[in-house]
């Protein structure tokens, strides 16, 4: 059973106080679920969400499928997103995605079977100047090669 | 008052409607899923689009608001091209499983395709899968891939219900109505959604399968279900009732109507309907036709002084029965001791906030008229203080013995009496507990008659006869007549019975060859 | 239509046309005892006539790969039926891919006037006619042949699948 | 040639900071504002024909009029979801000038008499909001942000709002369903969001390029603004270069500049010296130029609107010959067909069935006559949706179509790209 922290609930209830309406506090709140649930929003986490945040679930479940930021499936440790999008891909977003999926043994969108790692490919993320590009959990990563990309997620995965 | 053209055709306006309402008024075709007069407006499924003189791009009907000397027209090639294949974004992705659809004969999807649609299909890629036979509670059963996404439901549960259980999920083609997690969708008026789904996306599971909508006709009457007296049309064959929906009536219930009034078609089909008249003679059930019981009630009641009888009456009669049995028991029977049996004298002004109520007769409001008019009437607990004072009882007893829940409690007590006369609609285990000189007589239902139910407002509204199930059984104003010894005509009654047998009933009639 | 008598002595006389009658007969019961395989009856109800398979005779409810029925109870059938003479019971299927079917499906052959309606209102190919034409029965309810007798009887060997398969079905748009 | 007007100081790292960036010059021009009414600066920016920087073009000045005066409560929404594929200035701006943002909205936020502003910024732009955050903070401490600012009796408060990652979320009334709390789903207009908009009040809905441009309308003028670029295109605007450039980047070029001078001069030329093919001029969602094409545009709204094409967010994605133009329809396709909203029925299955179509000629399944249907669908999607993202997938199919029309039929024909290779991808 899924329960946030006391800070987490703190979080919750400023929020909850910050906008003009209780439905604008659901994306902060649902960042920070996901933040305290390993990188994903469980679906017992959306009904505690509901409970304590005193709106329906229905609404919470729409936001959550919503947008594609947050995770509805587990992610890996690393959540590496590579932008396919036209900029990119020009420039072999497409090859880099396939390279990395080999090189690490996953398929995309999926998390991998150590769970350390999940490659997905995703939109546009507004670095078209500095293509192609991933973006591992918070951080941007430009003007990638299959072979530096590769680098810098082995670094990361050996530095865990 | 705006006047405007529409198609041609001009009208005059109230002010501040839609185009599509002014469209609807003028009862033009127009092409529509996702607008319902009831919810607010979502203007997604872009069908309505009309063409404005002065307005280069089409324009949804349901989101303009009619301007003095606005020119409007749906008839042109531009819209026909656009509904054509508006509708064709609609079926691509639509499963053509019609057969399987219980929604199919009443389909808008169906409906609107024959009369707008391009019949000229040209997808040739696979479609989304989704879900399918979501179990969605009691009963609603969902499936996800039949939705056009018109979010008539979802802004129901908002708006209407006020329980939000639904929602859209995820976005683009693979867009799902549902619950989360499909939990339940139990409110008390969810089958509402069904009505107002356009096409086979939410179905009741109470309907679901049991008739093709085709084979069923329909007529206006009243739900009979609380004292709110909701509008409905009551959807039957010669096999039976089978769902009742709610009709417009804005006085009364708008759009809609609960879960609960729906059931009611339950106990007036012939499975719950006591058939034959019953007395119990020497400890043993004898049974007649409904007429010959009240004439030997009729008989054993005049043996009785008329401080000997009391009178239990509930307000599940029209005005015009209750009138002539209030009438005769008063004038012919000469008992001044009438009763109002309440269902639930507790919660007998509960109300919800938008339809249900705790008085469950249809009628309380005319009943009560009824006995000032005679200043006559008292409450259960007068009766039950004064029971020894009496020898024998008159039930006009309620027509839905499921909204009577102390029912086997009450006849407990009734049983005390020598004679205990009961006018009933349906059967019920508890009338075992009667005694000897127990006369059941077998009475009409609602749909099976024609007078008046007075409402919890005052308001009288009218029903007429739906269909006969039971051509035998009597109304009030008959067992009444027979109890004090008048005769009835029964020769003008009309002779068939509903067939229980479906559609080659002719089978069991060949016998040997 | 008249009968034209030809006037004469002759034709009052019957026995020359009895004696060339049964000419005619002996020859053809001697050509029939030494050509055997030529003769034009059947030695009924020993022997049956076989109908081309495109004769609409007795109705047949197809199956699926699996076995079970193929119909999905949409009630086309008995709605176009001019006989009234299918009657239907849908029931929820477990299989959620499947959704409907049928319990219950009977047709009354007595009243079945063999119009083959149904056969055309079917959306799924569910029901066929075949060539079996004749089936005899001691009872008004013999007549009545419900699912059993439709879809699994001996004659059938378990059934005949319907062709409908997944990649139809999506050509379709099902 | 570059004008550095916006992007002057973008170089410096103080000018990040509000120490550094008062010592550029910062925050003055909030004071001049404060000595003019606010009716004084929307005149100033209607006159300096400011058009909206986001997409769409409407001139801001205008778009401020229309708010109703009846004492309602207004919000000024800063568009900072910047989701157009190819578009990246916004976030530049964010991360290096944040305080020319804020100055600009709370400038504006005075002339509309707004109590209140939100900047949402799209999920994915973690680093941006920090440095936002940081910026807001320094500008509360500061005083510009509060009750009465710099004794001007006028009361601002200035929040972040981070989105999630939806594209549509970018769209006026999409972001303000979002800001509610709701799925970004677009409202249906009219009521317009200048009439009702955020919780029903009165909102303005601005690009941070737009709001940042305010600034340098009030501090220099209308009329110093209209020296750069055309007559009915004026000032200057960030273009976000992407795609077989030598140097891709954000670049400031007034209004009415060549786009092969874009290309040449600012970005470098052509990667490896190879031959143009085509340009998008104004992100994904614009009908893209064949070369020929390109030659005689020049980069401002009346120009491109001429040339069937819009100049949208700015954002030029510049394709060599390397680039089979089916594979860069159907990779753009994708992106509409993941981020339709799933509201209107023509958009939510219309994107996914052009997606479909172009997938399968793709994937070497296509018919002749997909390529006529693609143009009968696309047509069918333009203008029947509440918002414009149907528009958005429906103008580039039509322009790669018809201006590419023999290679999705080699590509038919052949089952093959004309130009290269293209696999099929995991």
């Amino acid at each position: 059973m899924f329960k946030l922290s006391d800070e987490g609930i703190n979080f919750v209830k400023k929020e909850l106080a910050r906008y003009e309406t209780k439905r604008s506090a659901i994306i902060p709140c649902l960042y920070r679920v996901q933040k305290e649930n390993d990188g994903w929003v469980s679906p017992e986490s959306v009904s505690y969400l509901s409970e304590l945040m005193e709106l329906p679930e229905a609404w919470i479940n729409e936001v959550l499928n919503f947008y594609t930021m947050f995770n509805k499936k587990p992610v890996g440790k690393l959540h590496v997103q590579v932008c396919n999008n036209i900029s990119c891909c020009m420039l072999g977003a497409r090859e880099l995605t396939d390279h990395l999926c080999k090189t690490f043994n996953v398929k995309p969108e999926e998390i991998s079977e150590d769970g350390k790692i999940t490659i997905s490919k995703v939109e546009c993320l507004g670095s078209c100047d500095t293509a192609p590009m991933m973006q591992i959990n918070d951080d941007y990563h430009e003007n990638l090669t299959p072979g530096s990309a590769e680098k810098i997620i082995k670094g990361m995965l050996n530095g865990n | 008052m705006p006047k405007i053209t529409l198609n041609g055709k001009s009208i005059e306006v109230a002010d501040g409607i839609t185009i599509i309402e002014a469209y609807k008024q003028l009862d033009e075709p127009i092409a529509h899923y996702c607008w319902h007069p009831g919810l607010t407006i979502a203007g997604v499924c872009r069908l309505c689009v009309v063409e404005i003189e002065g307005n280069p791009r089409l324009q949804i009907a349901c989101n303009t608001v009619v301007q003095d000397g606005m020119v409007v027209n749906n008839n042109s090639e531009k819209v026909k091209t656009a509904v054509k294949w508006g509708l064709d974004f609609h079926l691509i992705n639509h499963p053509l499983d019609c057969p399987i659809c219980d929604q199919a004969g009443e389909c808008e999807l169906q409906n609107q395709y024959m009369e707008f649609g391009k019949y000229d299909p040209e997808m040739a890629e696979h479609k989304v899968k989704k879900r399918k036979v979501v179990d969605l509670g009691e009963r609603i059963v969902l499936d996800t891939e039949r939705c056009i996404l018109c979010s008539r439901c979802v802004r129901f549960t908002n708006e209407v219900s006020k329980t939000n259980e639904l929602g859209i999920f995820n976005r683009g083609d693979r867009s799902e109505v549902g619950t989360f997690e499909d939990k339940p969708l139990n409110n008390k008026y969810s089958v509402n959604t069904v009505d107002i789904c356009p096409v086979g996306a939410l179905t009741s599971k109470d309907f679901r399968f049991r008739q093709r909508v085709w084979y069923l006709k329909d007529k206006p009457s009243i739900c009979t279900g609380c004292s709110t007296g909701c509008s409905v049309n009551v959807y039957y064959n010669e096999e039976g009732i089978f769902r009742l929906k709610p009709r417009f009536n804005k006085d009364v219930n708008g759009y809609w109507m609960c879960d609960e009034g729906r059931d009611i078609y339950k106990h007036i089909n012939k499975e719950n309907r006591m058939v034959r008249g019953r007395y119990k003679k020497d400890g043993a059930w004898c049974s007649t036709l409904p007429l010959e019981t009240a004439k030997k009630a009729g008989e054993k009641l005049r043996t009785y002084s008329a401080d000997q009888i009391a009178v239990l009456v509930t307000g599940q009669y029209t005005n015009e029965e209750l009138d002539v049995f209030v009438n005769y028991a008063v004038n012919k029977l000469g008992t001044k001791n009438i009763f109002h049996w309440k269902n639930n004298p507790d919660g007998w002004n509960e109300f919800d906030g938008l339809l249900l109520r705790g008085d469950k007769n249809p009628n309380s409001k005319g009943l009560q008229k009824v006995l000032q008019k005679h200043t006559v009437g008292g409450e259960w607990k007068d009766l039950v203080n004064q029971i020894d004072k009496f020898k024998a009882v008159v039930v006009a007893g309620p027509e839905n013995l499921q909204a009577y829940p102390d029912l086997k409690e009450k006849i407990g007590t009734l049983a005390r009496l020598e004679c205990v006369v009961w006018a009933t609609a349906d059967d019920n285990i508890a009338f075992e507990g009667l005694m000897d000189f127990t006369y059941l007589i077998p009475q009409k239902t609602s749909v099976e008659k024609s007078g008046h139910f007075t409402n919890y407002n005052g308001l009288e509204q009218k029903v007429d006869v739906v269909t006969t199930l039971l051509s035998d059984s009597l109304n009030l104003e008959e067992t009444v007549e027979l109890l004090v010894g008048e005769s009835v005509d029964m020769s003008q009654r009309e002779k068939e019975d509903m067939h229980v047998m479906k559609k080659n009933y002719f089978t069991t009639e060949r016998g040997r060859l | 239509m008249s009968i034209v008598k030809k006037p004469g002595a002759i034709s009052n006389w019957y026995l020359p046309g009895i004696i060339s009658g049964m000419i005619f007969t002996l020859r053809k019961m001697i050509y029939n005892i030494f050509h055997k395989d030529k003769m034009p009856t059947l030695n009924y109800p020993e022997e049956k006539y076989e109908y081309s398979p495109r004769f609409k005779g007795q109705h047949v409810l197809t199956v699926k790969k699996d076995g079970s029925i193929r119909c999905t109870a949409c009630m086309l059938c008995a709605t176009n039926c001019p006989a009234q003479c299918i009657k239907i019971v849908a029931a929820e299927s477990e299989d959620p891919s499947v959704e409907k079917y049928p319990i219950n499906y009977e047709i009354d052959v007595l009243r079945c006037v063999y119009c083959g309606y149904c056969e055309e209102a079917c959306p799924v190919d569910a029901i066929r006619m075949g060539p079996e034409w004749q089936k005899p029965g001691a009872n008004g309810s013999n007549f009545t042949y419900d699912i059993q007798e439709l879809a699994y009887r001996p004659q059938l060997k378990g059934g005949i699948e319907s062709r409908l398969d997944e990649q139809e079905r999506h050509d379709f748009g099902i | 040639m570059e004008i550095k007007l916006l992007t002057e100081h973008y170089d410096k790292k103080e000018f990040r900071f509000i120490e550094g960036y008062k010592k550029l010059g910062g925050y003055e021009t909030l004071k001049k504002a404060f000595s003019l009414k606010p009716e004084e600066i929307i005149n100033e920016v209607k006159a300096s024909g400011l058009r909206g920087r986001g997409g769409a073009g409407f001139p801001t000045g205008v778009k401020w009029s229309f708010l109703p005066q009846n004492g309602e409560k207004r919000y000024l929404l800063c568009n900072a979801d910047e989701g157009e594929p190819g578009t990246f200035k916004d976030r530049l701006m964010m991360e290096r000038a944040p305080h020319q943002l804020i100055e600009g909205m709370i400038i504006s936020a005075y002339a509309i008499n707004s109590p209140k502003s939100y900047i949402y910024v799209r999920g994915e732009y973690n680093y941006p909001i920090k440095v936002l955050e940081k910026a807001l903070q320094e500008a509360y401490d500061a005083g510009y942000l509060g009750k009465n600012i710099l004794g001007s009796g006028f009361d601002h408060d200035m929040d972040i709002y981070r989105g999630a990652g939806a594209y549509i979320c970018g769209e006026e009334t999409g972001m303000i369903s979002s800001l509610e709390g709701k799925k970004g789903q677009p409202k249906l207009k009219p009521p317009f969001p200048a009439i009702k908009g955020y919780l029903g009040q009165p909102t303005i809905v601005n690009n941070v390029e737009t709001l940042a441009a305010v600034k340098y309308i009030i501090r220099d003028g209308a009329e110093a603004y209209r020296k750069y670029g055309t007559e009915k295109s004026a000032g200057t605007k960030l273009f976000s270069v992407s795609g077989n450039v030598n140097k891709p980047g954000t670049y400031e070029v007034p209004l009415g500049y060549p786009l092969m001078d874009l290309i040449n001069n600012e970005c470098g030329g052509m990667k490896n010296g190879a031959k143009l093919k085509a340009v998008i001029p104004g992100g994904s969602s614009a009908p893209i130029l064949t070369a020929e094409e390109v030659q005689k545009t020049t980069m401002d709204y009346e120009c491109l609107a001429q040339m069937g094409s819009m100049l949208g967010s700015g954002a030029v994605i510049v394709m060599d010959d390397s680039n089979c133009m089916v594979d860069m329809l159907k990779v753009t396709l994708h992106f509409y067909h993941h981020e339709s909203c799933g509201q209107c029925t023509p958009c939510r299955e219309g994107t996914g069935w052009i997606h479909k179509i172009v997938s399968s000629i793709v994937n070497g399944e296509g018919r002749l006559q997909d390529i006529d249907l693609l143009e009968k669908i696309a047509q069918q999607m333009m203008g029947r949706t509440i918002c414009a993202l149907s528009d958005a997938a429906a103008m580039p199919t039509l322009g790669f179509i018809t201006k590419f029309k023999d290679e999705f039929e080699f590509f038919v024909r052949e089952g093959r790209s004309k130009v290269k290779e293209v696999r099929a991808h995991a």
